[in-house]
């Protein structure tokens, strides 16, 4: 077949709008890679935060009476313990308990009047268990409330899955943008090889001998500007995830990628490649298709 | 003798202009040579074009190697180029190829085995004399050895039939006299040949041609010999 | 001069390659636009935080005896509203208080024992005279905490500089990803134009003559291609905004484009098309420049 | 009469090859008219490019309308450039631009106002008798139509030198003669006028024409009377 051999690779030259288009496939394949990053990394911040929250709750003594709430905490504590559904329950050390209380009531509040309450993080197995343990709760200690970390972070949770939301129509909007500009790529590749294309054709070759050809062309085209825009797009990656490492900035930090989105990363410019070259196939038959 | 073209009251219309061809009736025979002539616009590459196969008539019908070529399926197409060479009127070499790769390129389509190209590829430059140019690209080679490579891409396959629009345009009077040879071995070895030219000098050159002249989109034959080859040649 | 008129226009064709760069600038415009709108909003947003914080001061009295406080409070606000640097002082709203503690110390918090303290709500005219104001209310109430915003909200307030600084990231990346498209166009438009442009050269055409006329094709081009993109953009931050007010997410809502950011983004395909004029015109005349 | 080209001891090389021509020395007197022949990849495409300051010589000495043309500032060439009316091999029509358009190129190139534009581009329509294709675009027409409005584009301006690099290949006699007549009337009102062609049966048609003949690179002149123009007229 002719697209198979070595001569046949110069057949379709190697022009300077070609060489423009695999810098503009390069340019939008660096921001898809970014934007699908933001995506993939949002999306695995919300999952995190659901699967954090869901399964726990924490208990909350308030009692004036230092000694009445430290049994009220030992007795939970040992009776969550052992049940099958609970994973984990312990007091929350109350140093970090001051500490996390500080900005809200200030350190004048901590060591005032105020009745510093216990509380006691529960880990479940299944979220479903809640309303059980909270009924076992209130039977040892009836002042006590529960809270679900869900309720709690509610509005944190919804702010992040906004987030995740926009960052997932960026993504949707980038990668149309990348996928109309390799179409218009294709095409506008078959323009610059209009000539060579018509005498192929009229030197015999058939419709899919040509479309070999190109569509061969623009994938070369594609992968090549398309790794380099991936390359640098995880270049950038990997040193805005340094800098975030380096400051670290407590809420974003949790957004990270983990291998598979990495892996879904390299796969990207494969993706826009076979996209284009199926363009670019269907673009050439239908071009000859028109004509005798 | 087998007729390998038969035109039958064929007319062709661009777009929704006059007809550019009309009532064309003709028959070509199986290994002859023939001139075609005619003023410029008359109709000469439009003619070629529909025996080409670039173009498909408005009306008429077309018999190409025995077989309707009107209404021929695209797929079918290729395989009949293949058995046509064709010299165009304005070269159409690809620019960034070399001339040898140029002249390999039907070779190429047609699938022969890469080595089984250079032999004869070199052997055609050294007929059209340009075997110091074989690395050169059409935009660095004069007119006339432009030429030279489109005549040397249309015979290199030993088509059934040669078709040449005004190959010798642009080369000087010898070389003219020595492409007329190439074209006329390719005749003896049972090619059917037909040239459009201007150069009435040529004709002269192979006294067994037919002549052929166009006017106006209509094709003269007040012989009769162009419609009826083989009674004419009873009758010679 | 031969650019200047009418039959002159149909010089530079107006092939299919053309027209696919300028569907790639509507892309890269829309892309530009709506990065520049999340890049001027999230800043809007964050000087919108900043000069909400900087000027505010609560004042919190916890105090157990309800007597106590209230007084406190009353001589606390008389003592601010004749102040220069005072523009207002007020108690907060009971009920309203009352509210907002509630997810953090639950219902149960509030009608039970814990001492509930009152607070003031003080916006200052500048934010340097916090100090003062300082001293004057540990004057009157000792046992008063003085919280200035920007101290309570810095987390939120250190999270949204984040999402601006990515903002503008973006808006950075997409505008040089579309500079070099442009100019990516400018220079494939040369090479499509190549013949014509060889013709007019030998035909005695100067330099200036052949930019000019290219610049303009480049110009009308971008200015097309971009406004449309443009266009697209400002009705999708349209809709956008419109879902945004329908959902009534908080955070976000507060993130809005005044006339000033409007403006900008209308600017954006004008300055593209001067930069693509420039750019093309450079290219022409480096390009002819090359040759005799 | 004056000497309106003095080539001296010109040289031309492309890129790192040998020489293309070599030694050229000769004068050619303004108003007069001259053929150029030689075999195909002599050197004549060469030499015009020369000429129409498509190119720069390697070595040598050009004088062009007095002027030395190898150091001649670029901003000076487009004004040169217009001075003369070139004829290219190829032809080098606008694709996209219809006849009439394609001819009025040179004149709105000059800045001519757009209505004394019509007449003389319709006249020239006419005169190469493409009236009913005024709008045809070059694809749409003959290989002899496309060399007629290659024609008329060059002569339009009426140009102090015509350079027409085979302007009658793609033409039938009759409509060549036509056109060689076009050039000896733009001959006679002043325009020095280089023709290079294979046509041997043109070089009748003017009896004062000269004769270049480019061999090998190198411009044959017996006589002399190229490189001495004016000794050579005192002489006959
Ligand atoms: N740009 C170029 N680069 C390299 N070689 C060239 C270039 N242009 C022409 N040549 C070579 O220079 C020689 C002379 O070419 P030129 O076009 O001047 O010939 P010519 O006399 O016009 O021939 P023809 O009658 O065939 O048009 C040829 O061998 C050609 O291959
Ligand atoms: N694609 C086309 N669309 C419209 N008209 C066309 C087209 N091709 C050719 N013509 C017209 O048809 C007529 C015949 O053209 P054709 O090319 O067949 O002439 P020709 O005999 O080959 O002339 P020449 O000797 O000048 O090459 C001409 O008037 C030409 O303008
Ligand atoms: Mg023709
Ligand atoms: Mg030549």
């Amino acid at each position: 077949m002719i697209a198979a051999r070595a001569p046949d690779r110069r057949l379709l030259d190697d022009g300077r709008a070609t060489r423009a288009m695999r810098w503009i496939m390069a340019i939008m394949l660096f921001l898809t890679v970014l934007a699908a990053a933001l995506g993939l990394a949002t999306w695995a911040a919300t999952r995190a935060l659901d699967s954090d929250l869901a399964g726990r709750l924490t208990v909350q003594i308030v009692e004036g009476d230092a000694a009445v709430r430290d049994r009220s905490v030992a007795a939970i504590i040992a009776a969550l313990r052992p049940r099958p559904e609970v994973r984990a329950a312990a007091e929350v050390d109350r140093a970090r308990l001051a500490q996390l209380l500080e900005p809200w009531l200030g350190e004048a509040g901590l060591d005032a009047d105020l009745p510093m309450p216990a509380m006691i993080d529960v880990d479940l197995t299944t979220p479903a268990a809640a309303a059980a343990i909270e009924r076992l709760v209130r039977g040892i200690a009836p002042q006590a409330r529960i809270d679900a970390h869900a309720q709690w972070l509610a509005p944190v949770r919804g702010f992040i899955a906004t987030l995740a939301l926009l960052a997932g129509g960026l993504v949707v909007l980038v990668a149309s943008a990348t996928t109309l500009v390799v179409l218009l790529a294709a095409r506008s590749g078959l323009d610059t090889h209009r000539d060579t294309i018509e005498v192929l054709h009229m030197l015999g070759s058939t419709d899919v001998q040509v479309a070999r050809l190109f569509q061969r062309r623009i994938a070369i085209d594609t992968l090549l500007g398309g790794a380099v825009g991936t390359l640098l797009a995880v270049a950038f990656l990997i040193f805005i995830g340094s800098q975030i490492d380096r400051l670290g900035a407590e809420i974003v930090g949790g957004v990270t990628l983990r291998p598979a989105d990495w892996a879904i990363l390299a796969m990207m410019p494969l993706g826009f490649t076979l996209m284009a070259t199926i363009a670019a196939r269907m673009t050439v038959l239908g071009a000859l298709g028109r004509r005798l | 003798m087998a007729n390998i073209v038969q035109f039958e009251n064929v007319g062709l219309r661009y777009g929704t202009g006059p007809e550019t061809l009309s009532d064309l009736s003709f028959t070509l025979r199986a290994g002859a040579f023939y001139f075609m002539t005619g003023t410029s616009g008359a109709g000469k590459t439009s003619l070629l074009k529909l025996l080409y196969l670039a173009q498909r008539p408005s009306r008429g019908v077309i018999r190409l190697f025995g077989e309707d070529a009107v209404t021929l399926p695209r797929s079918r197409l290729p395989g009949f180029r293949r058995r046509i060479g064709v010299v165009f009127q304005d070269f159409r070499l690809v620019p960034h190829l070399s001339a040898f790769d140029n002249i390999a390129l039907p070779l190429r389509v047609a699938g022969m085995p890469e080595d089984e190209i250079d032999e004869p590829v070199r052997e055609m430059l050294a007929w059209v004399g340009l075997k110091d140019r074989t690395n050169a690209r059409p935009p660095t080679l004069s007119g006339g050895e432009q030429q030279r490579i489109a005549i040397a891409r249309a015979v290199i396959t030993r088509p059934e039939i040669l078709v040449a629009d005004e190959p010798t345009g642009n080369v000087d009077p010898d070389m003219a006299e020595r492409l007329l040879h190439l074209f006329d071995s390719l005749n003896r070895l049972g090619t059917t040949v037909v040239v459009a030219t201007h150069d009435l000098h040529l004709l002269s050159r192979i006294p067994d041609a037919q002549m052929m002249r166009i006017e106006g989109g209509r094709l003269l034959d007040p012989t009769g010999s162009l419609r009826n080859p083989h009674g004419a040649e009873a009758a010679a």
